[in-house]
């Protein structure tokens, strides 16, 4: 496996910050949102173009600076994370084309500052995905923490105050209080902090004190919402929806997954994990989480909070994925990764055509809708089709691929836990649909759809969720060098 | 409270008493303050500076840079009062003029200026007490033999106990008391707080001056040695023409920034009558 | 006994000095009136001054200022010049400060119309 | 010719300030106008200097200046490493960045009395820099004064009402302070005869166990922390820095309690040494106490604070806190972290000062009439951000990196107060920031006339300057702790 020395990594990282300045600067809305989407699409192009390196085996690295002995500010492109960074990058584009239906619809103010944010956040989101080390990871995690919190609190009302409180005491709280401690620990200990497939952490899991390091990874990277550092995610939906849409079905819960696998497969790894008490309490509360978020989401009045519910329990399985450390988990979590975010952003780009179309946000007002708004509800069931894991949808395979690998792991209580889960996700989004569909009361069918801005974009992702099952080339081709290069090293 | 004030200062006192179990016997020759570094300036100033008293010696050569800054504090306290007092739109509302032959006072409602050029006229506060004819007599006789010795003493600090500090105080003392026994304004007369505000700047440019010039042709700062190149003097004798430059520079100094003390703090800053 | 006796007779330099900086300390710290502080301060900053000739001092020992005749300086005679230089410098300094506190006080007194510090205080709080 | 010049740059960064102050104030009696940009102009080169000299130790090395020609210990010396010429030079950017940005309302504020003001001014910075750069220990007490009696004459412009009072107080602390130092050289004088710092550290190592060289020891150390306001002996500086006109409060909250925090260094690691300090006395637990009661003691009192400047005043005693614990630790990871911090914090508290005395102009002192300011002032506000998030600790902000070292230090020497009192003084930084950020960020308006007040320029382009000083250090974090600390640790013989 090569290396390759480049700058394109970065300019990843960078092309949105670059745009940063044009978009504020920049007095005209349709300028603005130009260099939005030019930067979206530029972004999508180099990630693009380092696909077929990183599919035949090479890398890219790129060191910025040192930040400490041993411990560089640095790039790294591998198969995983050239994964989310194609589905943030190319999920942004059609975002900001949505952005541009929603937040002209509802004539939201600070729209500059919204397409600045919105930028700042992608370039952190694609810093993690490239982060070689646990360090670069956790400056762009921060970065991105920040970034979020004033599109979270846009409408800068009481209600957008409440929950940035609680956005920021949740994840700066425990990014500082968790992750910190436990990273310099594990510096000290080992002088580096390098990603490195299979761990540095040497195996023999009885340790103590790296036990309670890989608990606090695993729990301080609080963006993936694992129970009991999930109440921010449901507080968070007070955001516009877009954002709801990119960053807590995207970026931002991604990102926290994301850190977790590589804490979980890249730090500590199969050999220490294997003895360890750390690896049956994350998988306990991972099932946990999976299981709770699912009968939570039951009981949800409001279609965002539903969703947020929906996204709790979904990120677990991608935990659990990782945790299990069998061949199939793995992969599975890593495609979970990605075919999540394709239906879970469906469905709020869904949840927010509806609410611009007819101000909507209740579930039981959802009734009838689906007359009126076809497409959009059309999209809506794809997209919780795909969550429940119903083939032809892409979420199917992640499923697949996680039952699998439960079989083969020694925790065959997991799979009862995915199975009950899907069963619970058929029980609260199939009556939803159902009912917007065929209603108890008859509604005269004139159809009024969400604006095109809005109606487009999102039926691209429906239809990527489709187009994911029959061709999940790059991903799944991906997954595997990934796992052969665990096999290898 | 006052018993926490007791107890901090006793702690200190046990503190300061603690320390004492080990210094050396009061004047003894042998206390390893008077057996390291003291003895070197002692045995080595004459050779090097040709200067006698070494107090002057240590003050202005070998720690001159001390001295220097030194000096600096002095300036600073007069720019402190300044900065701090001075207070340029006066408030007074009216304006007394007297009318010296005769002591009749002018009692004008406004500001003017227009007797202020008038050397019958001397503009007076509304309190104004007249000062006492034989204060005034005496310290008029008194005033420029006090200078002349002030100027002694900044002279004379090479051989004898003295030197710029010194001799400044005293130049600004008899100013200061030209200042009390008149009034603040006839003092102001005599030098004027332009000229004291130059005056206290220029002392220290002097020392700082001579500093840097030594910079200049080419050696450390305040090494007087240098001074040779251009003074007609050998190394030594320039070294103390250096430090008699230099007392001078802290004498004008110390002389006008305690004149500016005095004036700022006693009018509170208007420069009007004074105590 | 007769060693404590001489231990202390000894250093009645030291002892005078610490009397004199816990007046100091003590005014500065416990007295309510500002100009009483600031005398306070300025007998604080003495005893060290009085601390710091009295190292220098040696018995038997004259002035510091030498004969230009004399070639052999007999250092023993004269007493320590560096302390006088150093308290020069700290006198200078005490009366800058003395200055500077003089002139806040006057500021103060400008604003308030008094030097009591619990009025001052209470004047603050309103 | 030019290599030797810039050998007396050391002299020239000090003795030049003095001249050209001398000729502001002067300038007072002829001609009033020209004093400021006469100020500017000396600040500015005397900012070169200062490059000049850092870019020459760099280059050499570490080298000693014999004042007036004298070898110490019969003369003074001066001792130039790279960190401090690092720090002087960090203290005139500061000093010029600070000028510049708020040169219009010094001249609203003092009219007359510029020249005295602009004089002072630059006497203050003169002083710090001969503190810095000094070896000997009496000429450290003679600048150390006037870097005091500047800074109190600076602190009693303000609010009339408090101001005056405040300084006075301090006055009064800073006194004692300064005499327990001076005591302290004196007691060393006493069983040392010397005062070169070099010379008194070789002969203290012969009377290891005297009671007079620790009682020495004592009276310097809490001399010195009163002057830089570690808690218990910071109740001077809250009052005096939060009523002070904002100009000088952003001049001299960032400058006067660092540059003394570097003296403690100096004085601890270079004066008695490692062995003494550490081994023979047990400076570790007492500075360790210190520090973490500083810490906690700030990170909560600031939450108590309802007015913006008094609220920045406890977060700098937080700092400093950070920087006498990570002292305390004492194991070479701790010190680099602690000295880092002190670097960094001369631009992170500099940056939040310049910011939020900004955004005071705009609306008020009260935390609570902050409301709205991030949209009447975009760009300050940003800064103030920036800097605020640099004092919680994001990285890659400066504030981060010294706190990753504290962090680090202390774990390894499993010291856990230390450890525990960082990280939960973070958390409280950022409740506490982030109660300021929403008072301004959530008070959205419609209104087009709600623009900021009449800024120029150049107070714009100072901010920002201020701002890219803070993110520069953070980016330069590494060379700096490889160029500039662990050269100082390495001659302070720590591991």
């Amino acid at each position: 496996m090569n290396e390759i020395y480049s700058i394109r990594p970065l300019w990843v990282v960078l092309i949105s910050l670059c745009a940063v300045p044009l978009i504020i600067s920049t007095k005209r809305p349709n300028l603005r949102e130009t260099w939005t989407i030019l930067a979206g699409v530029l972004k999508l192009a180099l990630v693009l173009s380092m696909l077929p390196d990183v599919l035949s085996g090479s890398s890219f690295s790129f060191n910025i600076l040192t930040l400490f002995p041993g411990l560089p500010f640095r790039l790294r492109v591998d198969p995983m994370g050239l994964i989310f960074a194609l589905v943030a990058s190319f999920l942004w584009i059609v975002t900001s084309l949505y952005s541009i239906g929603y937040m002209r619809g509802l004539k939201e103010h600070s729209q500059s500052r919204y397409y600045a944010f919105f930028a700042i956040a992608l370039s952190s989101t694609m810093g993690i995905a490239f982060a070689a080390n646990l360090l670069t990871l956790y400056i762009f995690y921060e970065i991105l923490s920040l970034s979020t919190f004033p599109l979270v609190t846009h409408h800068q009302d009481q209600e957008a105050k409440a929950s940035g409180r609680k956005y920021l005491v949740y994840l700066l709280g425990t990014s500082i209080g968790l992750v910190l401690p436990s990273m310099i620990y594990l510096y000290m200990r080992f002088n580096g902090l390098d990603f490195r497939f299979g761990g540095f952490v040497p195996a023999g899991g009885a340790n103590l004190p790296l036990n309670i390091a890989c608990l606090l990874l695993v729990f301080g990277f609080a963006k993936v919402a694992i129970m009991p550092l999930h109440s921010w995610l449901p507080a968070a939906m007070v955001a516009p929806t877009p954002v709801s849409a990119l960053l807590h079905a995207v970026a931002v819960v991604k990102a926290g997954a994301f850190s977790v696998v590589r804490t979980i497969l890249f730090v500590f790894g199969e050999g220490f994990l294997e003895g360890s008490w750390a690896r049956p309490t994350i998988l306990f509360f991972a099932s946990a989480t999976v299981l709770i978020g699912s009968l939570v989401a039951l009981y949800q009045r409001e279609l965002k909070r539903l969703l947020a519910f929906s996204t709790i329990a979904q990120l677990s399985y991608i935990v659990l994925g990782a945790a299990m450390l069998t061949e199939h988990g793995v992969k599975g979590g890593i495609l979970q990764l990605a075919m999540h975010a394709f239906g879970k952003i469906t469905l709020f780009l869904g949840a927010g055509a509806i609410f611009v179309a007819t101000g909507k946000k209740l579930v039981d007002q959802l009734e009838g809708l689906g007359r009126t708004m076809p497409f959009t509800f059309g999209a809506f069931f794809v997209g919780a089709l795909s969550i429940i894991g119903i083939p032809p949808m892409g979420g199917f395979l992640a499923k697949w691929e996680l039952l699998l690998g439960s079989c083969q792991s020694q925790y065959m209580g997991i799979m009862g836990v995915l199975l009950a889960s899907s069963l619970l996700n058929v029980a609260y989004f199939i009556p939803l649909v159902y009912r917007a569909f065929f209603p108890s009361f008859p509604v005269e069918g004139k159809i009024r759809e969400a604006p095109l801005f809005c109606l487009l974009p999102m039926l691209a992702t429906a239809l990527f969720t489709i187009l994911l099952f029959f061709f999940p080339y790059p991903f799944a081709q991906l997954i595997s060098g990934l796992w052969s290069q665990l096999l290898g090293g | 409270m006052r018993y926490l004030y007791l107890l901090l200062v006793v702690l200190s006192a046990s503190v300061l008493f603690y320390a004492t179990l080990d210094f050396p016997q009061w004047g003894d020759p042998n206390s390893p303050a008077s057996l390291h570094v003291s003895p070197v300036y002692l045995q080595r100033s004459l050779e090097d500076t040709s200067v006698p008293n070494v107090v002057t010696s240590v003050l202005a050569d070998y720690r001159g840079y001390d001295t220097m800054f030194e000096t600096t504090v002095i300036f600073t306290a007069g720019l402190a009062c300044f900065v701090l007092l001075r207070v340029f739109a006066p408030k007074m509302k009216d304006t007394y003029y007297r009318h010296i032959q005769s002591g009749v006072v002018l009692h004008i409602k406004g500001q003017t200026t227009l007797l202020d050029g008038s050397r019958d006229f001397e503009r007076i506060d509304s309190r104004w007490v007249p000062a006492d004819i034989i204060l005034k007599t005496i310290s008029r006789f008194l005033i420029p033999f006090i200078q002349l010795f002030a100027l002694y003493v900044v002279a004379h600090g090479h051989h004898s106990p003295g030197g710029g500090f010194q001799g400044g105080v005293i130049l600004g003392a008899s100013i200061i008391l030209l200042s009390i026994s008149f009034d603040l304004r006839t003092g102001l007369e005599k030098i004027h707080e332009r000229g004291l505000g130059l005056f206290s700047a220029t002392g220290v440019f002097i020392y700082t001056g001579i500093g840097a010039l030594c910079l200049i042709l080419g050696k450390e700062f305040l090494n007087y040695g240098v001074l040779s190149k251009i003074l007609p003097v050998d190394p030594v004798m320039a070294r103390s023409l250096g430090i008699f430059g230099v007392e001078v520079g802290v004498a004008i100094t110390v002389m006008a920034v305690m004149v500016s003390i005095y004036n700022y703090v006693s009018s509170e800053g208007r420069l009007d009558e004074g105590l | 006994m007769d060693s404590i006796l001489e231990f202390i007779v000894g250093r009645y330099n030291y002892w005078l000095y610490i009397l004199l900086m816990m007046i100091g300390l003590y005014a500065m710290i416990s007295k309510n009136n500002l100009t009483k502080k600031i005398v306070g301060m300025n007998i604080f900053q003495t005893a060290i001054i009085l601390f710091y000739i009295s190292i220098g001092f040696k018995k038997g020992g004259t002035i510091p200022i030498l004969e230009h005749t004399s070639h052999a300086v007999e250092v023993s005679h004269f007493v320590n010049p560096l302390p006088h230089v150093l308290m020069l410098t700290a006198i200078v300094v005490s009366v800058s400060t003395f200055g500077v506190a003089l002139a806040l006080a006057i500021m103060i007194y400008r604003e308030h119309g008094t030097l009591e510090e619990d009025e001052i205080l209470k004047c603050l709080e309103q | 010719m030019s290599g030797t010049m810039t050998y007396h740059f050391s002299v020239i960064l000090v003795t030049f300030g003095l001249l050209l102050s001398f000729i502001t104030y002067a300038m007072t009696w002829i001609k009033r106008s020209l004093c400021l940009p006469f100020a500017v102009l000396s600040i500015g080169f005397l900012s070169y200097c200062s490059f000049s000299l850092f870019i020459l130790v760099i280059e050499r090395g570490p080298f000693e200046y014999y004042l007036g020609g004298w070898p110490p210990p019969i003369g003074i010396a001066y001792y130039i490493d790279e960190l401090n010429a690092f720090l002087s030079l960090l203290v005139y950017l500061v000093a010029l960045i600070n000028l510049l940005c708020n040169r219009e309302r010094f001249l609203e504020k003092q009219g007359d009395r510029i020249g005295g003001t602009m004089a002072l001014y630059i006497l203050f910075i003169t002083g710090l820099n001969g503190i810095l750069l000094t070896a000997d220990l009496f000429n450290l007490y003679v600048l150390l004064e006037i870097a005091s009696l500047t800074g109190y004459a600076l602190l009693a412009i303000g609010d009339k009402r408090q101001a005056p009072f405040a300084s006075l107080n301090y006055v009064f602390l800073g006194t004692i302070g300064a005499c327990f130092y001076l005591l302290g050289v004196g007691y060393l004088y006493i069983k040392t005869g010397s005062l070169n710092m070099q010379d008194v550290s070789r002969l203290i190592t012969q009377i290891p166990k005297s009671p007079t060289i620790l009682s020495g020891f004592i009276f310097i150390l809490i001399g010195i922390w009163i002057k830089m306001g570690l808690f218990p002996f910071h109740i001077w500086l809250p009052r005096a820095y939060t009523n002070t006109f904002g100009p000088i409060s952003s001049l001299i909250a960032p400058l006067g309690t660092k540059v003394m925090a570097y003296v403690i260094f100096r004085v601890i690691l270079f004066v008695f040494g490692k062995e003494f300090s550490f081994e023979i006395y047990s400076l570790g637990h007492v500075a360790t106490l210190f520090g973490v009661a500083a810490i906690l003691y700030g990170a909560i009192t600031a939450l108590r604070q309802t007015d913006l400047r008094r609220m920045l005043c406890f977060v700098v005693i937080t700092e400093i806190g950070y920087i006498v614990a990570g002292l305390g630790v004492g194991n070479i990871n701790a010190i680099r972290g602690s000295l880092l911090h002190l670097l960094n914090d001369v631009a992170m508290t500099f940056c939040l000062f310049l910011s939020a005395d900004h955004l005071i102009v705009n609306t008020g002192t009260k935390i609570e009439e902050l409301k709205g300011v991030f949209q009447k002032t975009p760009f300050g506000s940003s800064i103030y951000v920036l800097a605020s998030l640099s004092v919680i600790g994001i990285p890659p902000s400066p504030g981060f990196f010294g706190k990753w070292y504290l962090l680090q230090g202390s774990l390894e020497a499993q010291n856990f107060w230390v450890f525990g009192a960082i990280l939960l003084s973070s958390l409280l930084n950022t409740v506490l920031f982030f109660r300021t950020f929403e008072e301004g960020y959530y008070h959205h308006t419609e209104s087009p006339s709600y623009g900021p007040k009449k800024t120029s320029l150049s107070a714009y382009g100072g901010i920002l300057a201020s701002g890219l000083l803070v993110v520069l250090m953070g980016l330069l974090a590494h060379p700096i702790v490889g160029h500039i600390v662990d050269p100082f640790l390495l001659r302070a013989r720590l591991p």
